[in-house]
């Protein structure tokens, strides 16, 4: 049997019922090690203080915000090409976590520069492409609850999905070339990745593999939703007539 | 140049409506499709027409033989009569209007904007837009709403010579359309859909 | 085809087309931008090529939900769809028209609404420049969001909403394309890149409006 | 009345009715005008005060056409003049109803998007203060707007040109409070004129826009 | 609670259409108004309803006893078909909904959005709407249109109640509203504008 028989919605729904409480508690349990850990026994770091601790919602809510958009773009491609309607919902109740997680990420960072930078929001290059994305997740959504039949809805999504990559990848490197002209080298983003120590890295692991979990457990949870959703509707059709 | 639908279903909005639709036309056939209000005889002539999906079972026509008139009848308010209908002359590839307005009595007409017609000629603009096609079956909803009684006089002459000259039609309507014997009749309420099972794309999640 | 540009281009041009609207609301959103940044002309003459950026992408979004509503509501478009024309042919000749009745005009008029914000002298030309090589990116994505959106009633603010981080990389390229000219800074990349733009976008988006508009007509 | 302030209400919250688009769009606006002028923040906190005006001035723009032309469309407009409501009333209920739906959330999102364009700290209650006395103003002009243009097909355009200029008196006074709130100056005459202008446009108004509608209507 | 119209003009884009218009109606009373396409009978009832302008001539009638409904429902596709009705209901200062749906069998679409209607349903939706009026002089602008014959039975019986309980109804149609002797048939050929004279407001330029 080929990994696709689970894309059939009641399979779906049995496999998925199986494996969530397992998530659901390896979710926990990342979360609160990698919490714990990074908030009450790492030191404050000696340039930034405490305030360095933003880093363990800021930088896996960033990931998981990208990465959801890659996720969808997937979905969209197998909805489109295999037409699996699991895929589709998947994509849709990943749009509704990514867009919280973009959110999440731009308050913590907003929340963090105040201190580190003196201003809540610059025109950094990294910063701009997230707020593109913000807006692409905005747009995706909108366009999923405008439309009616579920199908139009996700053919249309998925194309949006497909075309609206494209072009975010075409802002990152417009963002990029834009915002050097004006500040030649002055970049106001950290030197990421190597001033961090180790004290903080094995917690920001642990972070960062909880919101994994977490990812996948609301992203199962919001497509068992819709699935439901969905049977309901053929229920009520097949009743009513 | 036939249209042979077989074991046809026809659903909107994730319901079924129609089952088992079975009908074929040759050249020379008028058919009329009655039923009640909301049985599905707008979403089947959608269907033929390839503007909404099959559910399941098979329409065979060519669809460069086809031509759909619903109950929007595309006429642009700010364009004249003329403008309006040499716009689909052009499109379609014929070149004179003049028969299509003798056929309707449009010729007095010519130059008002279409935002000036009343609904009977506003209807009767939308009817002769169906001969400059050149198109050989006729897929029409309801086609003599708003029609005085010497336009649905004119209408059955159309038809009739359409189907003289080896075209086809198939119309939906409660009304009489006046072409008395020339035309059979199919009664949809036969088809419609016992057990309205939810449709197709729906039916993965049951 | 020619049929259906002629038809779009009379249907702009007759009263009540739109045709020049988007061009008023273009000087109006310049002239409304002074009151709101108050009117000091140096920080006005820094931020001219940027406003009028803006403001040409603002109008070119006004119109564009004209692109195939209009056919939708009075059922000209599934009379279309039906009709012996190359769905993707048709979108070409929608972007095109939209093109000749918006951006064109906008082009045309930017020069002059850049002396309302004291745009210098040298600018005029690059303001010229990039708009006329943008303007056709714009219209063709924003036949593509019309395509999305066009069985949605007033699905104008959702547009907008679809279209306009599409607009993101046009803009960002046109605005620095024109504030370098004007600062007589070097114009190659931006040049280029906008130009690649509006071909990559002319040559592919149609295939995919095509196909979304098929998908909506269903 | 009451059930009509409900309808409205209900229709704009319903899918497509348009809730929260403004609101993506003064979003957009706000976003867009880093792009099209670059992004130092010293510059951009200077225009700020004016850019969030001149948005949410837009976005309200855009939504004006929904105001009366969805119901003339359908017909409803021809059915409530022949109901036994006022058209003042009618006008009245639909300009709050608008206000509710469209200037409403741009007041409570004016802050957050001054965040963006790096407004000075000082200057979030003034951008609330200002755009709280003036949207009300925006509403009822813009119902006025769309009385004027309802039986013109896709009108909106048309709308934003004849709205436009009886918009600048408000602008100029909100932004100008805004901007004098921000640099800490006395306050008090555009407060006076901006309130003055909201009561006086709200309780006149109405009675012009009822009159132009009958005439439409005829 | 009667409706007099007297020597009444009406025009339409600058052109008088109708002359000379002359009825009475009165309580109990019924009308049918019949005439080829573009005659004007569009125009005449938008002018009986005041949604129109009065060109010469006299309509006497109360405005707060008529209701109009035209060629549109004024249907939102968004609310619910109870949703539409409550609220025209309300407008009105009428409660119950009730018989109106039980009039047109809308009892079933009753939680279904105006836009998922069939044409016949709509119009049902719309003919609904005059009873919860309260209303009691109709104006009806082609109110069979879509719908089949069961929906015109429904349609006559509304009439006939409606003016056994003293309202009455002028009705333009080019079909049979199966009333059979209830209503008296108006011809308004006899009134068409003979030498078109221009609009009184073009007048003054002659
Ligand atoms: C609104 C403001 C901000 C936004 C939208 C934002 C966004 C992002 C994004 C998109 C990433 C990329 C995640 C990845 O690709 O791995 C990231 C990572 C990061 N951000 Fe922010 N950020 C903001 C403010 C800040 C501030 C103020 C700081 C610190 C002073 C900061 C420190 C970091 C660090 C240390 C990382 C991890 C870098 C890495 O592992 O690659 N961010 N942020
Ligand atoms: N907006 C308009 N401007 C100018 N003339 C118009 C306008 N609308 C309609 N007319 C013309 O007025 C005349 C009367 O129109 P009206 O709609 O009243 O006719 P009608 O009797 O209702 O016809 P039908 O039976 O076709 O509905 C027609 O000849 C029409 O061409
Ligand atoms: N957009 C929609 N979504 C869901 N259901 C719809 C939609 N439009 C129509 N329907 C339903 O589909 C059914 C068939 O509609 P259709 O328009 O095909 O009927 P019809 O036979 O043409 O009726 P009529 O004689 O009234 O025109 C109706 O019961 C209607 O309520
Ligand atoms: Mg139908
Ligand atoms: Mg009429």
């Amino acid at each position: 049997m080929s990994l696709w028989q689970y894309a059939n919605p009641v399979k779906f729904l049995n496999l998925s019922g199986k494996v969530l409480p397992t998530l659901s508690v390896l979710t926990v349990i990342c979360l609160v090690t990698g919490m714990y850990w990074g908030y009450f026994l790492t030191p404050d770091d000696y340039k930034q203080g405490s305030t360095v601790k933003i880093i363990y919602i800021h930088v896996p809510s960033a990931l998981i915000a990208i990465n959801a958009w890659f996720m969808m773009l997937v979905a969209a491609l197998i909805w489109l090409i295999r037409r699996h309607h699991v895929s589709a919902l998947a994509a849709k109740a990943a749009s509704h976590v990514g867009v919280v997680m973009t959110l999440i990420a731009l308050i913590t960072g907003a929340f963090w520069g105040q201190p580190m930078w003196g201003t809540w929001w610059a025109w950094d290059p990294r910063l701009t492409s997230f707020l593109i994305l913000f807006l692409f997740y905005l747009g995706y959504i909108a366009l999923w609850s405008a439309i009616e039949d579920p199908d139009t809805a996700a053919d249309l999504t998925s194309v949006l999905c497909i075309v609206g990559s494209v072009f975010a990848v075409l802002s990152r490197y417009a963002v990029n070339f834009w915002n050097q002209g004006l500040h030649q080298g002055a970049t106001l983003s950290l030197d990421k990745e190597e001033n961090i120590s180790d004290v903080f890295y094995f917690p920001l692991l642990f972070c960062i593999a909880g919101f994994v979990l977490l990812f996948l457990v609301l992203t199962l949870v919001g497509t068992r939703a819709e699935i439901r959703n969905r049977r309901a509707r053929a229920l009520v059709a097949r009743e009513k007539g | 140049m036939t249209l042979t639908v077989s074991n046809l279903s026809v659903a909107r909005g994730s319901r079924i409506l129609l089952e088992g639709v079975e009908f074929s036309l040759t050249s020379g056939q008028a058919l009329i499709l009655r039923g009640p209000n909301g049985l599905g005889k707008t979403t089947l002539l959608r269907t033929l027409a390839g503007l909404q999906k099959i559910e399941t079972g098979q329409v065979s026509v060519a669809p460069e033989t086809t031509v759909y008139a619903g109950h929007a009848d595309g006429i642009k308010s700010t364009l004249t009569v003329r403008e309006n209908l040499q716009f689909w002359a052009k499109v379609f590839g014929t070149r004179d209007i003049g028969p299509a307005l003798a056929a309707f009595d449009l010729a007095e007409l010519i130059d008002r904007p279409g935002g000036m017609l009343s609904a009977g000629q506003k209807r009767r603009l939308g009817l002769a837009r169906l001969m400059v096609t050149g198109r050989s079956i006729w897929m029409l909803d309801e086609p003599t709403v708003s029609l005085d009684t010497h336009a649905v006089d004119q209408f059955a002459t159309m038809i009739r010579r359409h189907i003289g000259q080896g075209g086809c039609a198939v119309m939906a309507t409660h009304i009489d359309l006046g072409l008395g014997a020339d035309a059979q009749v199919l009664d949809l309420s036969q088809f419609r859909a016992t057990d309205p099972a939810p449709q197709s794309s729906d039916e993965a999640f049951l | 085809m020619i049929a259906l540009l002629i038809r779009d281009l009379r249907l702009a041009l007759r009263a009540g087309g739109g045709f020049g609207l988007s061009l008023a609301f273009f000087l109006i959103v310049v002239v409304l931008v002074p009151f709101g940044v108050g009117p000091e002309m140096a920080l006005l003459s820094k931020i001219a090529p940027g406003i009028l950026w803006v403001g040409a992408l603002l109008a070119c979004l006004l119109s564009l939900d004209r692109i195939f509503a209009l056919d939708f509501e009075d059922g000209s478009l599934d009379l279309l769809a039906t009709a012996p024309l190359p769905l993707e042919g048709v979108v070409m000749i929608k972007a095109v028209a939209h093109w000749i009745t918006t951006g064109l005009p906008l082009v045309i008029a930017a020069p002059f609404l850049g002396v309302l914000l004291g745009l210098p002298t040298q600018g005029y030309v690059w303001i010229v420049v990039s708009l006329a090589l943008g303007t056709p990116a714009l219209s063709v994505i924003g036949t593509f969001g019309g395509a999305l959106t066009v069985g949605i009633k007033r699905g104008g603010l959702l547009l907008s909403l679809l279209v306009l981080p599409l607009y993101v990389p046009t803009l960002i390229f046109g605005a620095e394309l024109a504030r370098r000219g004007v600062l007589g800074m070097d114009t190659t990349t931006p040049i280029l890149m906008l130009g690649g733009i509006t071909c990559a976008v002319g040559a592919l988006l149609p295939f995919a409006s095509a196909a979304v508009l098929k998908i909506n007509l269903r």
